[in-house]
């Protein structure tokens, strides 16, 4: 992994991941994952709560690029794209996305390794129009970018 | 293709034999083919003379007279607001106009039904989910709140065929569709100036 | 017939990309069934994407991830015959893999 | 191998078969950023497994059963549909011939192969609609082409027509309501023109189809029971006479389209 110490891999970092991965060879998925999933911010039931629980209020920041679509034919599957210009932000290790109006904001988060380019794209329910936010996670500060989705009923409506 | 809107059109166009019933054979296709289903019941299947004359596929010869006695007896049945009010309240208008249920096999049969008239019609500009099966009512309200207006924009929900026979629209008075303070409140929601669909968009 | 996944991955320039598709229905517990009775939550919690041994992210979720989920991801690197492997758990111990090999 | 290529051929098919935006193009954004991915690739794997799985009392492959191009001809079989068989004297559609061959060859009782034809709330795929989408995955790029040559054939085309335009129900809904027009649409969905060769074309050629707000692969008896839902009648019947007479009336409007199915709908 030539690509990863080249792009400047904290020593901390570095044992973090291949511990990680140790374990994920051993035991796929489950317990690594214990480790880091952010469960209070999964169960937070409101826009507030649920960033609280991943750390601070973020700051707008534009080296986070957020794309969703205006307006969507259908709210059970709204495509998602977040990309990070690491120039402009570098660091990032987790980026989340939450969906405002949600039962449950907080749809997705993702841990990205040095040598991961910050490039995620995903599908989420979108329960009714409302403000999607993604938020990047970069030496323990947070920043984010937020974008409106219409959710359109389609169909005879019924 | 030419592309008829309203079986009308067809009427007034045709001229030799005559469409009245479907072939012997359908009801009984249909009672085969189809089952009940909560309040989807079978009779649904049968139709009324309005239904009968107005399933003629493209281009069948029609018979104008009974056409328009059908019409003239349409007008004739419909059923103005006992008191003379026309209007209800646009807001609660506004629900029935975007409520696209009742009276389907899976809906609340204790729920009141929709209008759903967003399916088919612009109303207030700022919706963008509408469809264009029927013409855009934006604006309804400028045309006024005269008796005569009233009256005809009651019809045309009531029984549309009192106007313009085959047309796609449901008769949602005449069929019991929406109850007669819906039908008071959709009026409202059309012809009141509060309204949105007479306000101009954001 | 949870479990599947269909992946590809492909060179773009000094970057992999990784495409992801999952089958699984990822129920919220929220919706109910014709009976009117609660549907269970069933919802992948954990997916994983690495890169021959190597980690090259890790998502988790929650139910609002629609059904049959997608996931792309770019990572550095990758040579044209490298395996990209995903992996996923879902809360009721269900588990997915699959793998392919960068073009 | 070639199944690793289908889901982009089927997108490609996909692209050329979207409608001519009755939609104003509100849509192109959202598409745009939903890509080329169809879950339903993993819907034609199921259906290919279980028309290989044995199966019934018989312990059987559904290899012996044929579908109009001679026991287990699978390629191109889908796009004849509907069609008259001799062996039941009957014209019959896709589902209710694999339901045939489930009670002929596997020896399986009809009651229960047909008691839940189509996924309700909550399921994730039934068994016809697996095969049914692997079926028409087999069909991929024909083109649409459905006998007529029987008299049976030719009587369920002109039974079709007139069930299309039948008017009943509480809001006096016949199919022709919302697609006997073109560049129609019903709030911002699209509506085909049915009676048209390019309308339906583009209906009956995209399928079984993926219904992203649903999570699932519908076929088209489906289609057809959800339609009649919506127009206030009692439920269609699978397989029923009317069913396979609106279908021979699509597919033989539709007759010389390609078929793109599944295809990826709302």
């Amino acid at each position: 992994m030539t690509t990863i110490h080249a792009k400047g891999i904290s020593r901390r970092d570095w044992l973090r991941w291949t511990a990680l991965l140790g374990v994920a060879v051993a035991l796929p998925g489950r317990v690594w994952a214990a480790m880091t999933r952010p469960e209070e911010a999964f169960g937070a039931t409101g826009l507030d709560e649920a960033l609280a629980a991943l750390g601070a209020t973020p700051q707008v920041h534009e080296g986070i690029q957020f794309t969703t679509p205006d307006i969507a034919e259908n709210g059970a599957v709204v495509p998602i794209r977040v990309e990070v210009d690491s120039q402009a932000l570098p660091n990032v290790s987790k980026v989340s996305v939450l969906v405002e109006m949600n039962p449950n904001p907080l749809a997705a988060s993702f841990d990205i390794p040095p040598g991961t380019e910050v490039y995620i794209e995903t599908r989420v329910k979108v329960a009714q129009t409302c403000t999607l936010y993604a938020v990047a996670e970069a030496d323990g500060q947070l920043y984010m970018q937020s974008r409106e989705t219409k959710v359109t009923l389609g169909g005879c409506g019924g | 293709m030419k592309c008829l809107t309203v079986g009308i059109t067809i009427a007034l166009s045709a001229s030799m034999a005559t469409w009245t019933k479907a072939s012997d054979g359908i009801e009984a296709v249909l009672q085969n083919s189809f089952i009940a289903n909560n309040q989807a019941t079978m009779d649904r299947l049968e139709r009324d003379a309005v239904q009968t004359a107005c399933s003629a596929p493209r281009g069948t010869p029609l018979d104008n007279e009974m056409l328009a006695a059908l019409r003239e007896e349409r007008l004739n049945a419909v059923v103005l607001p006992a008191n003379g009010q026309y209007l209800g309240d646009w807001q609660r208008g506004a629900e029935v106009a975007g409520n696209g249920r009742g009276l389907q096999s899976s809906d609340d049969p204790t729920k009141p039904n929709g209008g759903n008239c967003y399916a088919c019609h612009q109303l207030a500009p700022g919706e963008v989910a509408y469809g264009t099966l029927g013409p855009s009512l934006t604006g309804y309200g400028a045309r006024g709140q005269s008796q005569a207006m009233l009256q005809y924009t009651w019809t045309k929900l009531w029984d549309t065929h009192a106007y313009n026979l085959c047309s796609h629209m449901p008769r949602f008075g005449a069929q019991g569709i929406l109850t007669e303070q819906q039908l008071k409140d959709v009026m409202a929601y059309l012809l009141d100036p509060a309204s949105p669909v007479n306000q101009a968009a954001e | 017939m949870a479990g599947r996944i269909k992946i590809r991955a492909q060179k773009k320039g000094d970057m992999t990309e990784v495409k992801a598709l999952m089958r699984h229905p990822m129920e919220t517990g929220m919706r109910k069934d014709q009976a009117g009775d609660p549907i269970p939550a069933h919802f992948i919690t954990e997916v994983s994407v690495f890169h021959g041994d190597q980690p090259v992210m890790q998502g988790h979720w929650g139910a609002a991830v629609s059904a049959n989920p997608f996931l792309g991801v770019r990572f550095a690197g990758g040579e044209s015959g490298d395996t990209v492997r995903v992996v996923w758990t879902d809360n009721q111990g269900g588990t997915g893999e699959g793998e392919t090999t960068i073009r | 191998m070639k199944r690793h290529h289908l889901g982009f051929a089927l997108f490609a098919a996909w692209l050329c078969s979207l409608p001519l935006a009755a939609d104003d193009g509100v849509f192109d954004q959202y598409r745009d950023l939903m890509g080329d991915d169809n879950p339903a690739v993993f819907v034609i794997d199921e259906g290919e497994e279980l028309w290989f799985a044995p199966q019934g009392p018989e312990s059987a492959t559904l290899e012996a059963c044929d579908l109009g191009l001679g026991p287990g001809v699978t390629s191109g079989a889908y796009v004849r549909f509907p069609r008259y068989f001799a062996d039941t004297d009957a014209v019959m559609d896709l589902e209710s011939r694999l339901v045939h061959c489930m009670t002929t060859i596997q020896g399986r009782d009809r009651e229960t192969v047909t008691a839940k034809p189509y996924s309700l709330r909550g399921d994730f795929g039934t068994e016809i609609e697996a095969l049914v989408t692997w079926l028409a995955a087999e069909s991929e790029g024909a083109a649409i082409a459905p006998e007529q040559t029987h008299a049976a054939e030719r009587a369920m085309y002109a039974l079709g027509e007139e069930i299309f335009f039948y008017r009943a129900g509480p809001h006096d809904f016949s199919c022709a309501t919302c697609h006997e027009q073109s560049g129609m649409r019903i709030r911002l969905q699209a509506l085909p023109d049915l009676t048209s060769h390019s309308g339906a074309a583009e209906a009956w050629g995209s399928w079984p189809a993926y219904r992203m707000s649903q999570g699932l692969v519908r076929t088209m008896g489906w289609r057809l029971r959800d339609c009649f839902r919506q127009q206030r009648w009692p439920e269609l019947k699978m397989g029923s006479e009317a069913s396979i007479a609106l279908q021979t009336y699509m597919a033989v409007n539709a007759a010389g389209g390609m078929m793109t199915a599944p295809g990826l709908k709302r």
